[in-house]
């Protein structure tokens, strides 16, 4: 019983310091992150940014492009059966696209059709595969004609034509389902 | 004592199994008003005689084919099977209970849906599976389709899935709980208002351009099923060009074709010789032809499989003729119905979106 | 396997019928395969730790008692043994037996610490560092491992304390720790009791069924059709705290109170009524909570087995240990009689309650709950020579509004401690539960803020509809007794309609299926 | 016996000890009186109740309690 307690005091002393030591522990990291749930830019996977704005695959899509101003061309289509609708805005080489989830659209896809603007990292349309590997490392994934890499929800795809990245995208795991 | 309490508990769980029953019939989808692709398995078994060409696929046939102008110009006797986002195993098993009451002389394929590989979505497979009557095709049907989240119970027990719904109930969930309303045409889908279309957004791509392995598998057992009922397959890509059709896809398929000594016909590249005009024989931008388009497709079709295939002209048979013009006078009162909302309003207000309750 | 899968209705439904349709030596060993392909169809390799436990169990407890048994030889072979001499061979004997249950309890709490705190340690030890040499890693935790865990210590102490002899057979011992019904969520049954009936036989008795499977549908009534509703804006209401301040605590806080109860009491009348059903008694674990009128009350009404346990196994031992004595009687001579007759209380109810805390979760929202109980506990009984002042002048004691005061009191004071295993830490709990004091929004209670939570009018229909069933239901009993043998006198077909009526509100109303994210019984994770 | 009964009283002076032998079915003794009513005896009579003692039975009444007092003394 003895053995019993004295280990039993010294656990008690231990979890007691403990406790007063990573209260301040918590209390630090609160301020460093954001809170969850706000739902924003999913920070696991690849973003791109454009005109200032933050583009995550998944994310809310009104706020984005709310803040994009207006498109160079919108098209919108009834899904069968009434299901949600897709939508599609282009800003000049840059093509945003949608899915409905609920009562919300979310984005389905980033697409960089030409050399106007290019991805955080820098890579563009006419970047070469080398410079894509020097950049990104090992492919996630090769198939055809693209080669992808794979970060949290997000998959970032070069298309390949001549050696030559034609076109990049940064898709939702919703078009793999 | 044991005897008297047996039998109450007999009749009480009696009760309660006809209760659940009763709300189940009340709580299932109607799909009578607005969105009424869902009812359009289930029609099938109200044919009275069988078919000669049975088309399969999802809205790019029961959208696209009027099988009443099929009928009309040349006796063709032809039923669509379509659904919402039917996918090709949906189709296959729908083929293969079609089979059960029927042997038809051609069917008629359409490919789009081969881009999907993968089951999608609960919603849809609800409108595609939920009027199947129950067969081994039902089950096999249900177990292909299942998206993560849904179990075969749902199917079983539709009320599982639908008890929710008490609270949206419509004057349509009473009114059709015993009887329902014909929504098709022999399957075609009717919509005559227009709305030009204008173009479309450049198409994604894709990391991969081959259609998937488990989609071409089932084309595999389609073309293996007709083979074995000596029923002719046609492939066909319907003459809409959104939802877009890759060149990389349609390559494959003409490849199929030739391997499978199948025809394929990709009806976008002829348009012009169908006489279809993008800025008045859609209803939809172009995503599906309006009624007068689908009566062009169909009088392009029909002329194809009367050429080409022994097809009998039922018009001179009697039996044929009474119920047929029974569809004809259905076919002609709801265009008109539709004509005169158009007229009144400018848009339709008891058909498509805008009938949808609240 | 949760229990309102398809999946476990299913499995019950099977386990049931061959249960009485076997031979009824069969009864038993068809609950141990279904205990363990229960365990297995959640992840087989639960079972490694599930069989490790009541095997070290098994073995420790079978030696303790070959120790009695050699001194109780002893004593036969030797009667003119002085009582000195026998006093040396029971230390003697005792010392060993002491060192088998350190074994046996470093053994069975080791995996438990080890699979459910080793995370905890480390991230926290990653926090005081901050160099990234500690991180959490991936882990199996298995299920239910805290209660059967418990379970298991229990049975073994018992054995050391010579209140159980010890099971020889494994395979009954393993059903004992594994019984499928209570594997996920307690209750924590005591090897004594539950061994009276676990292993039947048990012949087909109608009253025992349809009572057991009314318990079932009733706690099935709470589950799905109550807390998996509710469930939906409680959710909502912690996960955005910039937005839900103030008033919608006061909300959250009541609604994650009737969210827990409809839960954590659903989950347990299914299994004890499943397990009834079988011919099997399981201890209950709840005797109307929220109606208790003080905190000390209510713990000795919610979750009885837990709070049994931490008092028989934990309290008890240290409170009448050597050292504490000591303490006990130091502090008397030194520090006066108040002290040390308050010193031992105090200590030992502080283990409990940091015992409690880390028991439900590996977390510091947990340890600060169960020390904020601590606390509330020593308050009130400090204060108790105040309150009985109190009752001698205004003589409200027993009086029907005063009691009403005590009992919302209790649950309101029970609701806000609760708020710690709710919201992200410990920091934001304080913050939010400020935020009630200082923003004034109650016309969100009436604005139709409420419907913007997941809920519908309807859905907040038939949650009021429920609140006062079950409101009801508790009256009836805690005035008339069981509703159930009320049933039974009437005509049989009462009872099997109410049955019925319970069970197409299930169907109808329960929470259920595509739309709802079916959530997990709250307490499978402890 | 007289201390015993002293110490008892000294903890819940309303009770008739004498009389009354249902202290924990009718929850008159709770955990934390039982261990207070431990530590008092351990204080005044030297007698240390083990955990496995503390069950119903032996603090039903205050005579039950004498017996085990008895018993442990004479162990």
């Amino acid at each position: 019983m003895k053995k019993l307690m004295k280990i039993a005091s010294l656990l008690l002393a231990l979890c007691l310091a403990l406790a007063l030591t990573a209260c301040g522990g918590t209390e630090d990291s609160d301020k460093t992150n954001p809170p969850s749930g706000s739902g924003t830019a999913q920070a696991a996977g690849y973003t791109f940014r454009f005109k200032g704005v933050e583009i995550a695959v998944d994310a809310d899509l009104a706020p984005i492009v709310a803040a994009l101003g207006d498109p160079t061309d919108y098209f919108d289509s009834d899904s069968c059966a009434f299901q949600g609708k897709d939508k599609v805005w282009t800003y000049g080489g840059v093509i945003l696209r949608s899915y409905p989830e609920g009562d919300k659209d979310l984005v389905l896809s980033v697409e960089l059709m030409d050399d106007s603007v290019s991805t955080p990292e820098g890579i563009y349309v006419g970047s070469s595969r080398d410079d894509v590997t020097a950049k990104y490392g090992a492919p996630t994934s090769e198939a055809g004609t693209s080669v992808s890499y794979v970060k949290g929800k997000c998959t970032l795809m070069f298309s390949l034509a001549d050696g030559k990245v034609s076109s990049i995208a940064y898709r939702s795991q919703v078009l793999d389902e | 004592m044991k005897r008297k309490a047996f039998l109450s508990g007999l009749a009480v769980f009696l009760a309660l199994a006809a209760v659940l029953w009763f709300c189940q019939r009340l709580l299932m989808p109607k799909y009578q008003t607005g969105i009424v692709e869902g009812s359009m398995v289930e029609e099938y078994y109200r044919e009275e005689l069988p078919h000669e060409v049975l088309f399969i696929g999802d809205c790019e046939v029961y959208e696209n084919f009027s099988t009443i102008t099929l009928w009309e110009n040349y006796g063709i006797t032809s039923y669509i099977r379509g659904s919402a986002q039917q996918l090709v195993w949906q189709s296959y098993y729908l083929l293969e209970d079609a089979l059960r009451y029927e042997t038809p002389k051609v069917v008629v394929f359409n490919v789009l849906a081969l881009k999907y590989n993968t089951p999608q979505s609960e919603a849809y497979n609800r409108m595609s599976l939920d009027g199947m009557r129950w067969s081994g095709s039902k089950a096999a049907a249900i177990r292909a389709s299942m998206t993560e989240d849904e179990s075969f119970v749902d199917y079983v027990f539709p009320l599982l899935r639908y008890h929710a719904r008490w609270s949206e109930l419509t004057g349509d969930d009473f009114k059709h709980l015993f009887s329902k309303d014909l929504v098709t045409h022999a399957g075609y889908y009717m919509r005559v208002d227009v709305k030009p279309q204008t173009g479309f957004p450049p198409p994604m791509v894709l990391p991969d351009y081959t259609l998937g392995a488990n989609a071409m598998g089932y084309l595999d057992k389609i073309t293996a099923l007709c083979k074995e009922n000596g029923i002719a397959l046609i492939l066909i890509k319907a003459p809409t060009e959104y939802p877009h059709w890759y060149d990389e896809w349609d390559a494959q398929i003409v490849e199929y074709a030739e391997k499978n000594g199948l025809p394929y016909f990709n009806y976008i590249g002829l348009r012009d010789e169908i006489g279809l005009d993008m800025t008045t024989d859609t209803y939809d931008a172009g995503l599906h032809l309006n009624t007068r388009g689908a009566e062009k497709m169909a009088d392009y079709f029909g002329r194809y499989l009367t050429e080409n295939y022994d097809l009998t002209d039922y018009r001179t048979d009697p039996d044929y003729a009474a119920v047929w013009s029974e569809k004809v006078k259905y076919y002609n009162d709801m265009k008109e119905q539709q004509y005169a909302e158009l007229a009144e309003y400018g848009h339709l207000v008891s058909f498509g979106a805008n009938a949808i309750e609240g | 396997m949760l229990f309102t899968s398809y999946g476990f209705i299913a499995f019950m439904a099977a386990v049931l019928v061959l249960y009485y349709l076997l031979p009824k030596v069969c009864q038993w060993p068809l609950l141990l395969v279904a205990s363990l392909a229960f365990y297995a169809i959640a992840d087989w390799r639960y079972l490694f730790f599930i069989v490790f436990t009541a095997a070290s169990a098994y073995l420790i407890a079978l030696k303790l008692e070959s120790i009695e048994a050699r001194r109780k030889a002893i004593l036969a072979q030797s009667p003119d043994m002085s009582k000195e001499e026998k006093k040396a061979l029971k230390a003697r004997h005792k010392a060993a037996q002491w060192r088998w249950l350190l074994l046996a309890l470093f053994l069975e709490l080791g995996v438990l610490a080890v699979t459910k705190y080793t995370n905890f340690v480390l991230e926290n030890l990653g926090k005081l560092f901050r160099d990234g040499r500690f991180h959490a890693i991936d882990m199996i935790v298995p299920m239910g491992i805290s209660f059967y865990t418990f379970q298991t210590v229990s049975y073994v102490i018992d054995v050391y304390r010579g209140k159980q002899t010890a099971q020889r057979n494994f395979l009954k011992l393993l059903l004992f720790v594994s019984f499928f019904p209570q594997l996920v969520q307690g209750p924590i049954s005591r090897y004594g009791d539950l061994s009276k009936t676990l292993y039947g036989p048990h012949p087909y008795d109608g009253k025992a069924v349809s009572f057991g499977l009314t318990r079932v549908l009733w706690g099935y009534f709470k589950k799905v059709v109550l807390a998996d509703r509710i469930i939906t804006a409680v959710t909502a209401l912690i996960a955005d705290t910039a937005q839900y301040t103030g008033t919608y605590v006061f909300v959250a806080m009541l609604f994650y109170a009737f969210e827990l109860y409809c839960d954590f009491t659903g989950g347990i009348d299914i299994t004890i009524g499943l397990a009834e059903a079988m011919g099997i008694k399981v201890a209950e674990n709840f005797n109307l909570p929220y109606f208790s009128k003080n905190i000390k009350e209510y713990w000795n009404r919610w979750h009885i087995t837990m709070g049994t346990w931490f008092t028989d196994y934990i309290f008890y031992p240290i409170s009448v240990s050597k050292p504490m004595l000591k303490l006990s009687k130091w502090s008397r001579d030194h520090l006066g009689k108040a002290v040390g007759k308050r010193v031992t209380v105090y200590l030992s109810c502080f283990a409990v309650w940091l015992a409690t805390g880390i028991w439900h979760g590996a977390a510091w929202n947990f340890v600060v709950w169960g020390l904020m109980n601590f606390v509330v506990i020593m308050a009130s009984q400090e204060l108790e020579p105040l309150y009985a002042r109190f009752h001698a002048r205004f003589h409200v004691k027993g009086k029907a509004p005063y009691e009403v005061f005590q009992i919302v009191r209790t649950i309101l004071l029970m609701s806000v401690i609760r708020m710690f295993d709710c919201y992200r830490d410990v920091p934001m709990t304080f913050k939010m539960v400020g935020t009630m004091f200082t923003r004034f929004n109650i016309h969100v209670l009436w604005d139709g803020s409420l419907l913007a939570l997941g809920l519908t009018g309807a859905d907040y229909g038939v949650l009021i509809i429920g609140f006062f069933i079950v409101l009801g239901v508790s009256l009836y009993k805690a005035r008339r007794g069981s509703v159930r043998e009320a049933l039974y006198r009437k005509p049989r077909a009462a009872l099997y309609g109410v049955m019925a009526a319970l069970a197409l509100v299930i169907v109808i109303f329960g929470a259920y299926g595509v739309g709802y994210d079916s959530s997990q019984f709250i307490y499978n994770q402890f | 016996m007289d201390t015993l009964l002293s110490i008892l009283r000294s903890i819940h002076p309303e009770v008739d000890f004498e009389l009354c032998d249902t202290l924990i079915d009718d929850s008159i003794l709770d955990s934390l009186d039982i261990i207070a009513i431990i530590s008092e005896i351990n204080a005044q009579m030297d007698v240390t109740i083990p955990p496995e003692e503390i069950v119903p039975e032996n603090f039903n009444s205050a005579e039950a309690l004498w017996d085990l007092i008895e018993r442990l003394e004479d162990e």
